[in-house]
């Protein structure tokens, strides 16, 4: 039969979650998608996550180097370059080609966030690369050429960081996929707010007190503007929100939103303790990997679930008469 | 006339726009569509899985079906009013007296949209708009992004999944070409040429739209008010479709969105928002350096 | 790729210099896909057919090329099936090039658990060998009730209504002059 | 198909695809013509797109009925029941064609006192001798006729071969001479056909109907209004059937039933008219035409059989009557002509035309019978060309079986199937009956040429042959069967050259020496040629009106003669139809003489204007018969020609006697000769059914053919002891996406994918009631086999209130097999039956039967076994259940 009241729930180990939103009443076809979830695995949440992670950390890196952290600079950069690398890998890792990475760079399509961000990454990371190297201790001409760069590569780097930050989510939301798509008016804050407090925690676990200052409050900021938002963002969605907080992608929402708040609060409180910060550091980070891998998983569960997609449509339909 | 999105795209003097028409009303089921596509492309076989969903086990739209029949089973009173919630799993039903019945079939297919969020969102270029204002994946070009995926607000295209070497054209996005090698030589695409009761209808979209408009008129004179177009209009949220349906009931019953929209149609207000987040962050940074130090 | 061959042919560019500033037309292009014909087109030679499977008998087109099968479509010369196909005879290609096909005799010795390969020529030895046995052991000149009968019923043969008119033709023929009577096809059932 | 010949004189489909387009009324029943013949079904679609109503009559709501108009669903196996109805209807409510059924049918014709009506002896007729099961017809001759009404020969079934003769009028009528048969023109002689039509069928009412067939009276008077509405002189109803109609130890006479209606309609012979029998394979038309049958010679001559047809003239007046009308009456010349071709110059009037060269039949030697004399091991060798009895043929286990005791078997197909693979993968080797190591066959398997690997004509459904060209070399060993047996036969005529005996004369002096093509292979155009015919100069016949008597032709079939008319292959004609009228007659060429519509002179009246301008066709010009079409008529006869007193053959056709076959010129609304089981249908049970016959005591058809053998184990029927163990209806067909046994649809991945899983299809109801989930597994119930099929539960299979009680009905597609080689495998449906035929065909009755029905997967090896047996025991199955043919209750 092709007609259901009620989908029939795919989700495995997903019984006992409380639904938020009543069940809507629709039709579908044998409850089949209609539309299809991505066809990304694992990578790309860890790319969105490794990206604002990097993009932070090359504004951490810019701001010690230009306020004489030299440690935090150190890290930052460092952590700027590996992130963006790993995020690079994991995004060639993805493809069903990744032999033609290179094609992405064929065209340069202002409609394609993929293509946007390609573009941004292939000025970013060698930028990021640069101001890491200039952290490596390398003899000779070579060493002195890459001090010589690393200021101005890490202020090239953190302008464009940014917009590393915040294209992810436009990418997410530039989809079908419902939930991504609804959340677009408020996922880019989600994500520079994640990034900020991913890149301040990481700090807080690599870079000596001293010096975490910024890294802090940088932190802090970015959790709570992440939280605050992502609040809004779920009320603002409606119907396609209810992923948000339902089986698994629920269950890494809610740890990000619990690390990313402890983790801010203890690290104001932890100004004075390596280790509260360290392990507050942590927290954040891991709180916005949770962030990226949430709303990935929630997207992916909006897509497969023809609920999202009929719903919402039917009543944009019934609204406009 | 109907906007050419093959100009849009910047071909100069493009020939008119190609499309089908697919009048599901007198679709028999008979799947020849499906498999003349995949005689004709080389598509491999999906698997051989029994779904328990009336005849369809083919099951969707993707990477390795280009073409689906849907098979809707559904007692034909209730196809008049309209939107309700219609329960009913086999064995559920309870029989008896059985005036009216209907079985409905669909032969679906990628629309070809005006607006197409796949191609708008491929980073390769590898999805293109041709001359004949379709939308193609090129196989020689896609790196399996996967962006299209999620973008086509119809669930259409796919990554091909399977062994490499052993499959064709593993790991790279899949969908109707609306056989755009048979156009350049003004051959009918496999699909429609093989329908046996013309169901599928291919050629000049403005010409199809009009007859499409004529058989919905006839089919209301006929008593048949269930009868409507779908993506015929040009105003939808995907700017019409390349191929459009005649439907028998909504389009949620067949799969199709009710209201689709092009993605891509909110994007300068997601990269405002990215700029303005951006930016937030950027003031940030410079913010936590400021105060503090 | 696409880089290497000619920074001219660079889609990038493309964009910039022609109409397609956005990147979704002609300047995504590739040149294979420019140059795309469909392969019917380049077949050696048409040949006119008839749909095997079932009675419509829709009428065929084959596409061959390097004396291989390369497409097989709907006939639109045809008043019966005006072009069309259903989806069997659609599938009239993978029929003939079935990957699954056998291609070789196979013969299996009584009591055998397996097939053997065999040469065409001796199994068609064999098998006349057989007919020739079986018919003489089994010859009626007259039946039990002593009516004239001329014939064997040591053999038999099933299927016809997939074969063409001259085969039927000499199979009757060459069966009906070794009085074996017990020919069936599929008319019967 | 008898049941047409015996009404019109021709056993093919009477009109073409194409022309259903011009039909006001389409009735599908007895075929599922969208998924069986998708393209044809075009122009169904193309006449509804023009108005007309589209009628579905199927147990099951298919892909046909969801493009028609209305679907009735009706129980399987009571269509006569249904057809006798609307034949009551049309009678009650004077609906027929009056005109067109005086001039153009037997319907004043008057019959014997002695004829006897199923009305006066509960369902038997006149004739039926109980210790042999079988009729005499002479009592349903007309009156006025002595003897059975034919000279020479006797009558249908008057003797102990009758059961192979009843395929034996494809194209020619039965034997009768007309001349002095009494008529009563105002039909009102209780002994005129249309009298004793309308006693016959007067409890065929609505409210039987809705009893038999469990169709509310109120549908099936919906079906008789929409029918009648649409026939008469300005609109025509054409009916389709298949083999949901055949398939039935009755099916013969359904299809009477059509062609009573279509007559009382005045359909026959018009456009938009007729009766379409839709065949099955690409040439099963011409493997009838040209049979590979064992009671036919080609051309529908039927093979001399044993005692009766000692001698050629004994032959000759047994196959026709000297006094005929019509076109058969020139039987002789077609017959020498075929000895001719086939024998040479050693084929001599002295010689009876090497008649003797013919073996002699004696009973039934069809399939099934041949099946059970493998298993006594009186067949030795078998050769299969192209058929699937594992899989394909009833009763599957048995084929097997049969199969495991031959000395050798051949199989020549595309693909490797299961009936090639029996004997290591077969059910029986899973069940333990069989042991790979203990089956002494030997097995040849030979590669066979595909379509496209050969040249030659099919034969499709409007008897129409086209020619297909050969593409490309078929690959490694395969080879057509034309080059296959070309060569087998010049091997056995080598081995046997020398050899004196007398039975290999016929072998020594036949016909084998053909050209080879240019590439070394025999020639398909000289056969092709050959079975056309040539005059003794080697000139090639134009038609059969030149074949003669007396050796100066030959000719391997008179019917196909004319398809290399002008020494041009015809068949292989391919003039676009666009570039022609829709008859297209410039396409392919049709047996008899390339004409599309049969019978087309009944598409004028009687003084030859069209009957009206809407529906006109064939019309008389005052010198010759003009239309789109070639007239299946003298071409210059005019239609007020009165034939002289003693005139036979073609000479004896008045002006009006449309039906040109027919040894009295006219449409036969009763057959007095040419059926085995009556000469008007009756409804009767199937052999096994969970209903009582509610019209009759008499409970199945009398005279069905029955194997009384413990492998062949039959069910109780209708209310005896036993039969609620059976209590479900099932029934058999076929799927768009698949074909037949499955040799050229399983083994391709595109047609597997589609329907990859043998199934049933229950309703929603019977789920409930036997626990069964979509999806899920059931496990099917016969006393002959248990087989497993995921389950579709669907609303397209309605519960039908039969007699007061609610009757569930299982369909199950028969597709599938148990091997390793396909791409797809499964249980066979065929595994099911029993063996019970019609004996008019000796067709297998595959569409209605009765079965139970339970959840889950069934048990495996000796367990398998086990739960039949018991199943059996339960129902108290003997050898004797379910054998015994009369059952009428009221002695009469
Ligand atoms: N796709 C496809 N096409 C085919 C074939 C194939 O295998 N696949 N086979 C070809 C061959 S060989 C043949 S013979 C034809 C057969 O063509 P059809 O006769 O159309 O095929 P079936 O499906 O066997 O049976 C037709 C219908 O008869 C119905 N039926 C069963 N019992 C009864 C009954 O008692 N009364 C009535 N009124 N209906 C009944 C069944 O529900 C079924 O829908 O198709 C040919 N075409
Ligand atoms: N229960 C049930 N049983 C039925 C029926 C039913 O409706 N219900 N229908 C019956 C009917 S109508 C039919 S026709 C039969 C069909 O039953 P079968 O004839 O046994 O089935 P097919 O699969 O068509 O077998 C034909 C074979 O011929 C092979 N073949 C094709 N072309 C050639 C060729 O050129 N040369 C050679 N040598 N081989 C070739 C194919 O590969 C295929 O294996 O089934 C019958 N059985
Ligand atoms: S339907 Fe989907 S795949 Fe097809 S053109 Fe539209 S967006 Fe692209
Ligand atoms: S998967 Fe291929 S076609 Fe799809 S967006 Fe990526 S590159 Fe383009
Ligand atoms: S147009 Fe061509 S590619 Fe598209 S579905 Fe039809 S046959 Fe397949
Ligand atoms: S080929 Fe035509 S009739 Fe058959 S399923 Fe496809 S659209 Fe429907
Ligand atoms: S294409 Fe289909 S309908 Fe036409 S002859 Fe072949 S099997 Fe029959
Ligand atoms: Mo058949």
């Amino acid at each position: 039969m092709t007609t259901t009241a009620e989908p029939r729930r795919r989700r495995k180990g997903g019984g006992g979650e409380r639904r938020m939103v009543p069940p809507a009443k629709f039709t579908s076809y044998y409850g089949r998608p209609v539309l299809k979830a991505s066809p990304w695995e694992k990578e790309i949440p860890a790319y969105l996550f490794l990206g604002g992670l990097a993009a932070g950390s090359s504004l951490l890196g810019a701001g010690a180097d230009l306020t004489g952290r030299p440690a935090l600079r150190r890290a930052s950069r460092i952590t700027a370059f590996a992130g963006i690398t790993v995020s690079f890998g994991a995004l060639v890792k993805d493809l069903g080609r990744p032999e033609r990475f290179a094609n992405m760079l064929r065209v340069a399509k202002p409609s394609s966030p993929m293509s946007v961000g390609t573009w941004i990454l292939t000025v970013y990371g060698p930028l990021a690369g640069a101001a890491a190297a200039a952290e490596l201790p390398l003899p000779g001409v070579l060493g002195r050429l890459t001090r010589l760069l690393g200021r101005p590569a890490g202020l090239a780097a953190a302008a464009v960081a940014p917009a590393v930050a915040s294209y992810t989510a436009v990418l997410l939301s530039d989809t079908a996929t419902p939930t991504w798509h609804d959340a677009h008016r408020h996922l880019p804050f989600v994500f520079v707010g994640s990034a900020a407090a991913a890149s301040g925690g990481m700090a807080l676990v690599l870079a000596p007190l001293g010096e975490t200052g910024p890294a802090r409050r940088l932190a802090v900021g970015g959790a709570v503007l992440e939280l605050a938002v992502e609040r809004q963002m779920e009320q603002a969605m409606g119907l396609t929100a209810e992923p948000l907080h339902e089986g698994r992608p629920g269950q890494l929402m809610r740890a990000s939103r619990a690390l990313t708040a402890a983790g801010a609060l203890g690290a104001m409180l932890g100004r004075r303790s390596r280790v509260l910060s360290a392990v507050s550091g942590a927290a954040l980070v891991a709180g916005s990997a949770c962030t990226r891998f949430g709303v990935f998983e929630a997207g992916q569960e909006s897509a497969r679930d023809p609920r999202y997609t009929v719903v919402p449509q039917r009543e944009r339909l019934q609204r406009r008469g | 006339m109907t906007s050419n999105p093959a100009r849009d795209a910047g071909w100069v003097d493009p020939p008119p726009r190609k499309g089908f028409f697919t009048d599901t009303s007198v679709c028999i089921g008979c799947k020849a569509c499906e498999v003349a596509c995949k005689e004709w492309n080389a598509v491999p076989d999906d698997g051989m899985n029994f779904l328990g969903s009336s005849y369809d086990n083919t099951g969707q739209l993707g990477a390795s079906t280009w073409r689906h029949v849907k098979f809707i089973e559904q007692p034909a009173s209730t196809a008049v009013d309209l939107g309700l919630p219609r329960v009913g799993l086999p064995g559920q039903q309870d029989t008896g007296e059985r005036t009216d019945f209907r079985w409905l079939m669909e032969s679906d297919v990628c629309k070809h949209c005006t607006h197409a969020a796949c191609l708008d969102v491929c980073p390769t270029g590898s999805l293109f708009r041709t001359e004949f204002g379709t939308v193609v994946v090129q196989e020689d070009i896609c790196n399996g992004c996967g962006y299209c995926v999620p973008a086509c607000p119809f669930g259409v295209i796919d990554r091909r999944i399977g062994e490499k070497g052993v499959t064709k054209n593993v790991g790279i996005a899949q969908k109707c070409t609306l056989c755009y090698d048979r156009l350049h030589d003004g051959l009918t695409p496999a699909c429609a040429q093989a329908c046996p009761t013309e169901s599928i209808q291919f050629g000049d979209l403005d010409e199809l739209r009009a007859r499409a408009q004529e058989r919905v008129d006839t089919m209301h004179d006929q008593g048949i008010p269930q009868a409507r177009l779908y993506g015929a209009d040009e105003s939808d949220g995907v700017g019409g479709l390349g191929a459009f349906f005649l439907l028998l009931d909504e389009p949620e019953v067949y799969g199709l969105p009710p209201d689709p929209v092009v993605t891509t149609k909110d994007l300068p207000e997601m990269w405002k928002k990215a700029g303005l987040a951006a930016l937030a962050l950027l003031a940030g940074a410079v913010a936590v350096f400021g105060s503090g130090s | 790729m696409s880089l290497g061959k000619s920074f001219l042919g660079w889609p990038v560019l493309r964009q910039l210099t022609g109409e397609d500033r956005t990147g979704r037309g002609p300047a995504a292009q590739s040149a294979r896909s420019a140059g795309l014909l469909p392969r019917t087109k380049t077949a050696d030679r048409v040949v006119d057919s008839v749909c095997p499977y079932c009675a419509v008998g829709c009428g065929q087109k084959v596409y061959v090329k390097d004396e291989r099968v390369i497409q097989i479509e709907g006939d639109p010369a045809s008043p019966v099936s005006r072009g069309r196909l259903c989806p069997k005879g659609s599938a009239s290609e993978q029929l003939v090039n079935s990957p699954g096909r056998v291609t070789t005799v196979r013969y299996r010795r009584p009591f055998a658990t397996d097939w053997e390969d065999l040469d065409l020529e001796t199994a068609t030895d064999m098998i006349a060998d057989r007919v020739v046995e079986t018919r003489a052991r089994t010859w009626q000149d007259l039946d039990h009730k002593g009516q004239k009968v001329r014939r064997t019923l040591g053999f038999a043969s099933l299927g016809g209504a997939t074969l063409d008119n001259e085969e039927n033709y000499l199979i009757k023929k060459l069966f009906t002059a070794l009085g074996a009577v017990q020919i069936e096809n599929q008319a019967r059932i | 198909m008898p049941g047409l010949g015996a009404s019109f004189g021709r056993g093919g489909a009477t009109t073409f695809l194409q022309d259903l387009q011009h039909s006001d009324c389409i009735v599908i029943q007895g075929s599922n013509m969208a998924e069986c013949h998708p393209v044809g079904f075009q122009w169904v679609m193309e006449a509804k797109k023009r108005g007309a109503k589209v009628i579905h009559i199927d147990p099951r709501f298919t892909r046909t009925s969801a493009v028609a108009d209305s679907h009735v669903p009706l129980r399987a196996g009571s269509d006569i029941a249904f057809l006798g109805g609307i034949i009551n209807y049309v009678l009650q409510h004077e609906k027929y064609f009056k005109e067109y059924v005086l001039a153009y049918t037997n319907a004043s014709f008057l019959l014997r006192e002695e004829f006897q009506d199923t009305e006066e002896l509960d369902g038997l007729f006149s004739g039926y001798d109980a210790s042999t099961a079988k009729y005499d017809s002479t009592s349903w001759s007309y009156a006025g006729l002595e003897g059975d009404g034919r000279e020479g020969g006797k009558g249908a079934g008057g003797d102990d071969l009758g059961h192979a003769e009843g395929e034996s009028h494809g194209s020619g009528g039965p034997a009768l001479n007309p001349n002095e048969v009494q008529k009563d023109w105002t039909l009102q002689h209780p002994r005129s056909v249309f009298q004793v039509l309308k006693r016959h069928y007067a409890r065929y009412t609505p409210e039987m109907v809705e009893q038999v067939c469990g169709v509310p009276a109120s549908q099936f008077l919906e079906v008789c209004e929409a029918v009648t509405a649409n026939s008469g002189r300005e609109r025509t109803t054409c009916w389709v059937y298949s083999v949901g109609w055949t398939q039935h130890s009755v099916g013969v006479q359904y299809i009477r039933g059509a062609a009573i209606i279509q007559l009382l309609l005045g359909n026959m012979g018009r456009p938009g008219g007729g009766i379409l029998a839709l065949r099955g394979h690409a040439s099963i038309q011409g493997s009838t035409d040209i049979p590979t049958l064992f009671n036919l010679l080609p051309g529908y001559l039927p093979m001399p059989q044993a005692a009766e047809h000692e001698t050629w003239e004994a032959y000759l007046d047994g196959i026709r009557s000297p006094q005929q009308k019509g076109f058969w009456g020139n039987a002789e010349s077609y017959v020498v002509s075929l000895l001719k071709a086939w024998w040479g110059e050693h084929a001599t009037k002295e010689n009876g035309w090497a008649f003797d060269y013919l073996p002699r039949i004696s009973g039934d030697h069809g399939t099934y019978q041949t099946a059970l004399d493998m298993v006594d091991d009186k067949v030795e060798g078998y050769f299969l060309l192209g058929q699937n009895p594992a899989v394909g043929s009833a009763h599957g286990k048995l084929q097997r079986l049969g199969m495991a005791h031959l000395k050798w078997l051949v199989v020549r197909d595309l693909n490797m199937i299961e009936s090639a693979t029996f004997w290591k993968d077969g059910p029986e080797i899973e069940s333990g009956e069989l042991r790979t190591e203990d089956i002494g066959t030997e097995v040849f398997f030979l590669p066979a040429a595909a379509h496209t690997e050969k040249s030659g004509t099919f034969t499709q459904t409007q008897r129409m042959l086209q020619w297909h060209h050969k593409a490309v070399d078929p690959p490694g060993d395969c080879q057509s069967e034309l080059a296959f047996f070309y060569l087998l036969g010049q091997k056995v005529r080598a081995r046997l050259a020398d050899s004196g005996e007398a039975r290999d004369l016929p072998l020594q002096h036949l016909t084998w020496d053909y050209p080879l093509d240019a590439d070394g292979e025999i020639d398909a155009e000289a056969v092709l040629q050959e079975i056309n015919g040539r005059h003794a100069d080697g000139r090639l016949l134009s038609g059969y009106l030149e074949m003669k008597p007396d050796g100066s032709t030959a000719g391997g079939c008179w019917i196909y003669s004319g398809v290399y008319a002008d020494g041009v292959n015809q068949s292989a004609r391919r003039k676009p139809g666009s570039e022609q009228d829709w008859v297209a007659k410039e396409w392919g060429w049709a047996w008899p003489y390339n004409r599309r519509i049969l019978y087309n002179r009944a598409s004028a009246d009687p003084d030859g204007k069209p009957w009206s301008a809407r529906k006109a066709y064939m019309q008389w010009d005052g010198e010759h018969w003009v239309g789109p079409d070639n007239v299946d008529f003298p071409k210059d006869r005019a239609p007020s020609y009165r034939a002289p007193e003693g005139a036979t053959g073609p000479d004896a056709l008045n002006g009006d006697d449309p039906f040109v076959m027919m040894a009295d010129g006219k449409g036969w609304l009763f057959s007095p000769s040419g059926l085995v089981d009556g000469p008007l249908p009756a409804h009767y049970e199937p052999a096994e059914s969970p209903v009582v016959n509610p019209l009759y005591g008499q409970q199945a058809n009398p005279t069905r053919e029955v194997f009384k053998r413990k492998e062949n184990p039959m069910q109780p029927s209708g209310d005896e002891p036993g039969a609620d163990v059976f209590p479900y209806v099932f029934t058999t067909y076929r799927l768009t996406e698949h074909h037949t046994a499955g040799g050229m649809s399983r083994w391709l991945p595109y047609l597997s994918e589609l329907q990859p899983e043998f199934f049933c299809e229950v309703s929603p109801a019977h789920a409930r009631e036997r626990g069964l989930e979509n999806h899920g597994w059931a496990t099917i119930i016969t006393a002959r086999a248990a087989i497993e099929a995921r389950v579709l539960v669907t609303e397209r299979v309605v519960p039908l209130r039969v007699g007061g009680k609610v009757v569930h009905q299982v369909g199950l597609p028969y597709h599938w097999g148990v091997g390793t080689d396909a791409v797809v495998t499964g249980d066979s449906a065929n595994d099911l039956f029993g063996l019970a035929l019609d004996a008019n065909v000796h067709i297998q009755e595959t569409k209605a039967a009765a079965c139970d029905i339970q959840p889950g997967r069934r048990p495996r090896g000796e367990a398998l076994l086990r739960m039949v047996e018991e199943y059996r025991s339960r129902a108290g199955i003997t050898v004797e259940t379910g054998q015994q043919r009369m059952t009428q209750r009221n002695e009469p």
